[in-house]
């Protein structure tokens, strides 16, 4: 049961930002929710790397033991630094959205998008 | 490799089968004929009569600009009687994001009953 | 985004080099420990970002200029695909780790204790990965607070 | 270096060529505007020099190219970046280098007046470099990044007229759709390494056998909502019009070619990932009475269903558009559905002769639509740059200031909705037909709705270049040669295809379609011989 809880984790991680991008109505909210899928996934992915007792995956000084695997780790961390981007994107795109039409409400943004 | 007679060969679909070359022999030939026939016609048309007015039932004529047929009245009548139809498709499209995403994870729901619980 | 008061500089300004040196002690380190390029260029770029807080966006945009910032990215970038494409030639394949085996530069064969002149083209990979991410990032947060800074949003 | 090594080496230097260029293309573009655009020009000429031969050698002479980075031999593949190049990944780069070579030359003139363009350029070429590589990759997660490259690069590019704020909620919208997609297709992605410890799709083929996993099942849904959205399969097709529409009409010629990739990607998961559990001798899914419900069929009969619904949507709602772009970008929405029906039926009815029928026609189609809606696109952006306007109800008689547009307009109609002698013919003719021995009422459905294309091109046609002259529109130029140019090479090609749509179908389409048929070969390439 003890190893069910980050797969539990995960799958709350990915509710809440769903629920986030879905249901919420301000364009940063919905930045945070995407931020949230994305925890979620990347604890998936470190911890399907995860063995029993096992220890880091660095190679000199090393003590004995098993080491848990590094492929997850270094996929993590490429998920990572592409999320860092994307982040940064899309914040800046919101600062632009913001300059020109003054609301960050979804359904306002909409609307503008019928009127014109 | 390509040989050139491989560009003149027949395109078998199967069933049936297609070739652009002849078909446009054919339309070509077509055109001639066509060209041909109109030679016959007579050459009575005058300029600088009223032939040239347009009749609209006695009505005076528009402006030439008020003529042209905007893009959004061409298919009215179309439209106009799948209104019901369109009427759902624009409540779809609301330009919103988070719809966008709702129809993902709705088309995601269906697709895990149909394919991951069956 | 004007500047803090005068304690929150002076302590940044005193951080700053400690928080520098940690952070390129990670990139040239990547190869040893976890940590690497993208690790130790966001540290620097978090210790820029701690000085532009701490100064205002416009005093730190006066000082660097973030078109000089992109060519450093650049740059960072040419380094890691340049090393990949030197693989292809001196290594017969593309991403070929060609300077493992060699005497002199980053080419020893260590075993056990952390030796950094070791792993060939991956030390040098991971500079130009932290040069990019340090321009990059830093570029970044500080098109941000300048946009986002009353007198920038005015000036647009 | 020889041509055999440079053959060797090409399936990464057609990733790295755009890639150096890209950060090239900063520090040379602080010297002169214009050696930029020949060097950007040039750049991307060479990745279509090295497409073209790789792609040659592997449609022609049959043989399947792998590439692992970083080693000379295989080794272990399971962890290490591969590329396995067989007949559809040689198709479908070919798309990808004529429109991103169209797209360059296309902006030449169109761009001409905008500022940053060093960054545009960087990103066209990095975008470029992100869709071949998702084209040519053989590794799950290195095809995710190679995602992640092409929708950032492309989110900057459909917001790069920022002082529009439409055009930069596109882009929002845009990254947020495909940063949702790929983290679901991520998280596809792990449930397979956790499962088969492999990221590599050919081990991955290998492992997946006929009785799936529930975890199996899983992914693979992951896999095709999150590819589905990415390629714009109604009702998740909402972003495509946006994007499409807004973004500058040489972007939108790229991201035609992005969207396919992501369809190229969800056809390579069905087929070559799942393909052990597709084939006929598979075990079934369940048995409902007396039913055997097979996973070829359920998929099948869901993607046709998708399809149609795509189609009919796609056309329906071009109709009532009154923005040019919006219009076509619709329009484009139901021609991937005709390629989402033509691949469906071919699932539906896998191992037959009308299914492979089907197969080659939803095939063949990827390129038609590409190069067809491609150069509809480029003459929205050619009017757009001449008149400055979008909305069709303003445009009228342009076709008095404008010829060669026009007859470029006339030919991509004529293609798009599928009349003789154009190249959407051919694979309509062959849609038509297989899917009518599967289902009629599929063949009735897509002829019906082809015609009503017609009538959506046909109005677009009628009131953009038809009519009285408008006044406002006198001094009207035609637009530069740069970008009549990149237009009449489209042209070209969409009537050479039209022209000799057998030596095409032989030549390019059978091996693609055998490649999606077979996954035998594409496993063993790395496996080892059975």
């Amino acid at each position: 049961m003890i190893y069910n809880i980050p797969f539990i984790a995960v799958a709350a991680l990915i509710m809440i930002g769903l629920y986030a991008v879905i249901f919420k109505r301000n364009l940063i909210k919905i930045v945070i929710g995407i931020t949230l899928i994305e925890s979620g996934v990347n604890l998936f992915l470190i911890t399907l790397g995860y063995r029993e007792k096992s220890i880091a995956p660095i190679h000199t000084g090393n003590p004995e033991g098993i080491m848990s695997l590094p492929v997850p780790q270094a996929l993590t961390l490429t998920s990572i630094v592409i999320g860092v981007a994307v982040l940064a994107l899309m914040l800046s795109l919101i600062i632009h959205i913001y300059r020109h039409y003054g609301t960050l409400d979804v359904r306002k943004l909409a609307k503008e998008e019928d009127e014109e | 490799m390509i040989t050139w007679e491989s560009f003149l060969e027949t395109f078998e679909t199967g069933s049936g089968f297609w070739n652009p070359l002849i078909w446009i022999t054919a339309i070509v030939i077509a055109f001639l004929v066509v060209y041909i026939l109109r030679g016959y016609g007579k050459k009575e048309y005058k300029e600088k009569t009223e032939q040239i007015k347009a009749f609209l039932s006695g009505n005076p004529e528009y402006e030439k600009e008020k003529m042209h047929i905007k893009g959004s009245n061409v298919y009215w009548g179309f439209t106009e009687s799948l209104k019901w139809i369109y009427k759902a498709l624009e409540k779809m499209h609301t330009g919103n994001v988070s719809d966008y995403i709702l129809w993902f994870v709705v088309i995601m729901g269906i697709l895990f009953i149909l394919v991951g619980v069956i | 985004m004007s500047g803090m008061s005068r304690i929150v500089k002076t302590i940044s300004s005193v951080a700053f080099p400690f928080v520098l040196i940690y952070g390129l002690y990670i990139i040239a380190h990547g190869h040893l420990t976890p940590g690497g390029g993208f690790q130790g260029g966001a540290i620097v770029a978090s210790g820029c970002a701690m000085i532009l807080v701490a100064y205002g966006s416009i005093w730190t945009m006066g000082k660097i200029k973030e078109k000089n910032l992109s060519i450093f990215e650049s740059f960072g970038a040419i380094g890691f695909i340049g090393l990949a494409f030197f693989g292809l030639i001196f290594g017969a394949v593309f991403f070929n780790n060609y300077l493992v085996g060699n005497k002199y530069f980053f080419g020893e064969k260590a075993l056990g204790l952390s030796n950094i002149n070791t792993a060939g083209v991956l030390p040098l990979m991971n500079f130009a990965v932290g040069l990019k991410v340090i321009a990059g990032l830093f570029a970044i947060v500080l098109v941000m607070a300048y946009a986002t800074s009353k007198k920038g949003g005015e000036t647009k | 270096m020889n041509m055999d090594t440079i053959l060797t080496h090409s399936p990464a230097l057609i990733i790295a060529v755009p890639l150096l260029g890209a950060f090239l293309t900063p520090l040379i573009s602080r010297i002169n505007d214009k050696l930029r655009n020949v060097f950007v020009i040039l750049t991307v000429g060479l990745t279509g020099f090295l497409v073209s031969l790789l792609s040659y050698d592997v449609l022609i002479n049959g043989k399947i190219h792998t590439y692992v980075f970083g080693s000379q031999d295989i080794g272990s593949p399971v962890v290490r970046i591969l590329f396995e190049v067989d007949g559809m990944n040689a198709f479908m780069i070919i798309i990808g280098a004529i429109l991103v070579f169209v797209a360059v030359v296309y902006s030449w003139a169109f761009m001409k007046e905008n500022t940053g363009l060093d960054k545009y350029y960087t990103l066209i070429l990095l975008m470029a470099a992100g869709m071949f590589g998702m084209m040519l990759t053989g590794d799950m997660f290195n095809f995710f990044v190679f995602l992640e490259i092409t929708s950032i690069s492309s989110c900057a590019l459909i917001a790069f007229w920022t002082n529009k704020g439409k055009a930069v909620e596109a882009g929002f919208k845009y990254i947020v759709i495909s940063t949702i997609g790929a983290l679901f297709i991520l998280f596809a992605i792990a449930i397979l390494y956790g499962q088969y410890n492999a990221l590599n799709m050919a081990v991955l083929a290998n492992s997946i056998q006929s009785p799936m996993t529930f975890l199996d099942k899983t992914a693979l849904v992951l896999l095709i909502a999150g590819l589905a959205m990415k390629a714009g399969i109604v009702p998740m097709h909402m972003w495509l019009p946006d994007a499409y529409g807004r973004a500058p009409a040489s972007v939108t010629l790229i991201l035609v070619g992005t969207t396919q990739a992501s369809l190229y990607a969800l056809f390579r998961m069905v087929f070559t990932v799942y393909g052990n559990s597709l084939s006929l001798d598979a075990e079934p899914l369940r048995q409902i009475g007396e039913v055997d419900i097979t996973l070829n069929g359920l998929l099948g009969v869901i993607i046709v269903l998708l399809a149609i619904i795509t189609i009919i949507v796609g056309v329906l709602m071009a109709l009532k558009q009154s923005d040019f772009k919006r219009t076509i970008a619709f329009a484009a929405v139901a021609e991937i559905g005709y390629m989402f029906l033509a691949v469906g039926a071919g699932l539906w009815a896998i191992g037959t002769t009308h299914g492979m029928m089907a197969l080659k026609g939803g095939i063949f189609h990827i390129i038609n639509d590409a190069l067809d809606v491609g150069l509809l696109f480029l003459v929205a952006g050619a009017i757009y740059y001449a008149t400055k306007e979008t909305s069709l109800n303003k445009m009228g008689g342009l076709a008095r200031n404008m010829k060669y547009t026009t007859i470029f307009f006339l030919i991509g109609l004529l293609a798009v909705s599928g009349m003789p002698p154009m190249n959407g013919f051919a694979s309509k003719l062959l849609i038509y037909e297989s899917t009518y021995l599967i289902n009629p009422i599929l063949a009735i459905v897509a002829i019906l709705c082809s015609i009503l294309l017609l009538a959506v091109f046909v109005k677009v046609f009628h009131s953009a270049f038809l009519g009285p002259k408008i006044p406002r529109f006198n001094d009207v130029k035609e637009v530069p040669k740069s970008m009549l140019i990149a237009m009449g090479l489209l042209a070209c090609v969409i009537i050479f295809f039209g022209l000799f749509p057998d030596l095409i179908v032989n030549n390019i389409v059978d091996p693609a379609a055998n490649a999606l048929a077979n996954n035998s070969n594409y496993i063993s390439q790395i496996i080892g011989g059975p």
